[in-house]
């Protein structure tokens, strides 16, 4: 059973931390090839949730209690665990949100208003793989600003045209945020050529690493951006936590969004004044018990090391692409130079829908759908793919169930 | 396995590669667009009904996967020439058995509806294989919004 | 040990549900009375949140397979379970946020924009008693928009000045939102006038039920409000889940808040359309576990029985306040005429932080400070209290305790 | 419970009841204002440090807790009549201790700083410990912002 051949990733021990793979669906082997919806979650995240409500279950930040303290020490010490992850120091640019979206929300949110306030005329620059989290914000921006959207085109193959950078992004860019990896068709997108555009003309730079954090490091010095989110329930954490971090002094300049507890200095009906960065975006309760299992999940995904994870998934996705483009029927969805997270492929003449639903039967999960990206699947003519996505425990098994339940698939609709 | 396979040989399959009352009806007084906004599935319901309420043709076109489609082209046959408030009553028999409501057998004249028991299971799916029937319901109710199965 | 005299309460039976009770602090039992802040969770809750992980881990909503139906099925049932905790009936009047603060956001900022927004003149009248969560987003919709805020005035007892309603609610009110138990001293408001002044003028009725949920029966439908919103982990549920109950035809008038997956019907670079409520108010991967362990939380909550839960607290906090009452140097702060949740006061000579850290050496947690309530601490003229709140599994012997290290301070401060 | 309740008896009541150098300055000549959010403390600090860089005087008025008032009280005793960079040495020394970076022993001369060093397991009253330190240090730097313990 030598799964890792091209990698240091020792499989059956990581799948021994992954107490839902050892199931069975329909009375067949679980096969879980969905991590880009959302990442099982290790033994480790698990029991850090359940130590939470076992021994230090209080609310945080304004306890002097034991359990209090021992709360806020935990929840703030994610803080520099995120840092870490991130490759950087700074543990106040570490924003706790639900997840990107909520990242995505305050920021169009915030940039829209106070003293730096975007204005009609100033344009906003997406792409047209993004996940309708970097698209639906922003447009709701543009609705109540008057700011214009202006969206690169993308090839094909599933790149962007990058070509027409040049043209899209002018003087009047205030804002360039971006997709790292599509979660709909695996792309890596070459975001140091759109970042690069954008610090030209001065834009404000925002990387959605959702599909990216899973996957490679993502050190937000080094790819030059302002702003950068993820998800901890894509990374091995679980639901309910993110991060929107943000160089220091631009989160000092960002007015908060939400209003509420723990994020102010001082209350009075006369006027209120906010805490400091990172705490003024957070209001209220924070999810305490998901962010302290998204350290554990961070934590886990840099014990197997993510250069070693990356590896093995890259390997597995290019053995995954040679085995679908065998079989008769199947057409793969785009064809990027740099790929990561998925394949995304339909069955001709079969729905995607159906295809799921059969493929379940085999124990196989995977997503049919829009993913998210209703832009992307309207400019590449398809109402709707079927994608595989990788996470580290998956290997050449999963694959071969993959394409068996395929072929089944196809059995089927013969 | 065995359940969903027969589901998608015995019937299904067929209706869906070729639904029968597909296409447009240019007779048609009632009409309605439904939608599925998780999966995109989108069907246009037509439907000629008399003065005596009788559903003397339905038609329909559809962008969607095989159990919608076969669902629609199943309705359109055993609906057609039926009374409107018969066909309410089959839809609520048919709502409570897909969703797994009502566990009893059909009478034998609805017996090829029986193939859609076995989505019950995938909530999801159940969506798919209603969807037809929702939007027929919202042309007979003259409702001139979207059908939607949520 | 009859803890239990003057309700149906097992107390016994009740705590072994608490793991987290089951500890000692600086080498004495825990006494937690800090429940105001956060509830401890029971097994089953965290049991459900645990299962969602080694069962069910997937996202919901959009996924065909086996685990994600499950995960899905289970979500959405939880809308079904707090309709009946309300005693209402339809479940797609139920919005999953964080908690009580992410609903008020997104009240305030959705009552704030679209076609029926509130425009400047227009006033928002709130009360003295409110929480920070009930009071800086509308300030921050202030701010924006120029609407304006009112304050009920509370007296010297910590009651709102209800005479002042005529003149505060008039045909300028366009919102009232209200607290229903004070968090900072326990004041059970009188909404019921509150209320009815607001509907007279035909403003938006708001209630922020996070310390009456954990405490009583609240049912929108008896009390009157448009709106209700409540925390879970207040309602012994986990973190990062809370509900914004809302009447059907006042949430489909509301434009939606946040952007992003799961709350569109379909996206296109020229125009995005929201889905059906109560789903275009849930933006993005929601905390799935988190709102299934929430579920879990309310079906303990009713099987305990809240009737029973309310008399068995009523009864502590009478006898705590009598025995509050015969320590010297204890002031208790406010006194309403009807209470729940908590009773605050102050030790004569020391300052409530000083008092928390060496009761916290008894076991016995409390919460000094301002309780998020600094207005109504200034209208009160102190800086800070001490707050010991209850909550289900609290008996005489925590009241015991909590005399003793009270006593335990003044004999320090000596 | 030992710790903490000797803590409290030593020298931090004694301190908190009878704070020594509090009032304000007239001849200061540099001050800053210190606040904790999360418990509402304020502290003004008020410095009067010559051209050699001694601080001559320092005075404080506080609403705050027993900790922090004691801190303040202890502080301005212990760096009277020190040089500036001796004093944000001591701070550095000081704060490593408080927040239990550092479990050296204080020199003879500094031993009244020890009876701060059982709150390192409070972090919250650690910023009770430390805000009339981070304010000094404000009004040595010169800087016009409100200290605070974040
Ligand atoms: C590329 C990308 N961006 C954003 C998101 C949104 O993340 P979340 O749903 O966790 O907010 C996702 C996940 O669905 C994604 O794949
Ligand atoms: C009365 C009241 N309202 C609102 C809140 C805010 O709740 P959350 O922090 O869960 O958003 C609280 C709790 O702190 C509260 O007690």
């Amino acid at each position: 059973m030598d799964h890792s051949k091209s990698s240091e990733i020792n499989l059956e021990m990581i799948r021994r931390h992954f107490p839902a793979l050892d199931q069975k669906v329909h009375g067949e082997k679980l096969v879980y090839l969905d991590s880009a919806a959302t990442t099982q979650k290790p033994l480790e995240v698990i029991e850090a949730v359940d130590s939470v409500y076992r021994q230090d279950c209080a609310n945080v930040h304004r306890g002097v209690h034991t359990l209090s303290e021992r709360a806020t020490a935990r929840y703030e010490d994610v803080r520099n665990k995120v840092a870490k992850f991130l490759g950087t120091e700074e543990s106040r640019e570490v924003v706790f949100t639900r997840g990107v979206t909520e990242a995505m929300n305050l920021l169009a949110n915030s940039l829209g208003s106070g003293d730096h306030a975007l204005v009609p005329g100033d344009e906003i620059v997406i792409g047209t793989l993004d996940h309708h989290a970097n698209i639906v914000p922003w447009q709701m921006l543009c609705e109540k600003n008057g700011t214009i959207l202006k969206v690169i085109p993308c090839d094909d193959q599933g790149e962007l045209v990058l070509s027409e950078l040049d043209s899209l992004v002018t003087d009047r860019t205030k804002v360039v945020s971006i997709g790292h990896v599509s979660n709909a068709i695996g792309t890596v997108n070459d975001i140091d050529r759109v970042f690069a555009a954008a610090k030209n003309v001065g834009a404000v730079t925002i990387l959605d690493a959702a599909q990216s954090a899973p996957h490679m490091s993502i050190n937000p010095i080094d790819i030059g951006c302002d702003f950068l989110t993820f998800s901890g329930h894509k990374t091995y954490g679980p639901t309910g936590a993110g991060v929107l971090w943000g160089k220091l002094e631009k989160l000092e300049k960002l007015p908060p969004w939400q209003g509420g507890g723990d994020m102010i200095k001082t209350v009075s009906f006369d006027r209120s004044s906010y805490a400091e960065v990172p705490w003024k975006f957070e209001a209220g309760t924070p999810d305490i018990a998901a962010v302290i299992g998204m350290g554990a999940g961070l934590d886990f995904l840099d014990n197997v090391g993510r250069s070693h994870v990356k590896a093995h998934e890259d390997a597995l996705l290019e053995s995954m692409e040679s085995k679908l483009r065998n079989i008769e029927g199947v057409r793969i969805v785009g064809e990027p130079l740099k790929r990561s997270c998925c394949i995304s492929f339909t069955l001709d003449g079969i729905h995607p829908h159906d295809a799921a639903t059969i493929m379940d039967q085999s124990g196989v999960a995977i997503r049919a759908g829009h993913h998210c990206a209703m832009p992307l699947m309207k400019r590449l003519g398809l109402p709707a793919t079927i994608r595989a996505s990788v996470g580290m425990h998956n290997g050449e098994d999963d694959i071969d169930a993959l394409v068996d339940s395929i072929k089944a698939v196809r059995e089927i609709f013969a | 396995m065995n359940d969903l396979r027969e589901l998608y040989q015995e019937l299904i399959i067929d209706h869906s590669r070729s639904p029968r009352n597909h296409g447009k009806l240019p007779q048609a007084n009632l009409e309605a667009r439904g939608h599925n906004p998780l999966c995109g599935d989108e069907i246009d319901m037509e439907v000629l009904r008399n003065a005596d309420g009788v559903l003397e043709s339905i038609g329909f076109t559809a962008t969607a996967c095989a159990i919608c489609t076969a669902s629609a082209s199943i309705m359109t046959e055993t609906l057609k020439g039926k009374e409107e408030k018969i066909a309410r009553a089959i839809f609520a028999d048919f709502h409570a058995k897909v969703t797994g409501e009502d566990s009893a057998a059909y009478p034998d004249e609805l017996m090829k509806l029986e193939v859609f028991t076995g989505v019950k299971d995938y909530p999801s799916r159940v969506k798919c294989a209603t969807l037809a029937w929702h939007t027929l319901i919202q042309a007979l109710s003259g409702d001139p919004r979207e059908a939607s199965t949520e």
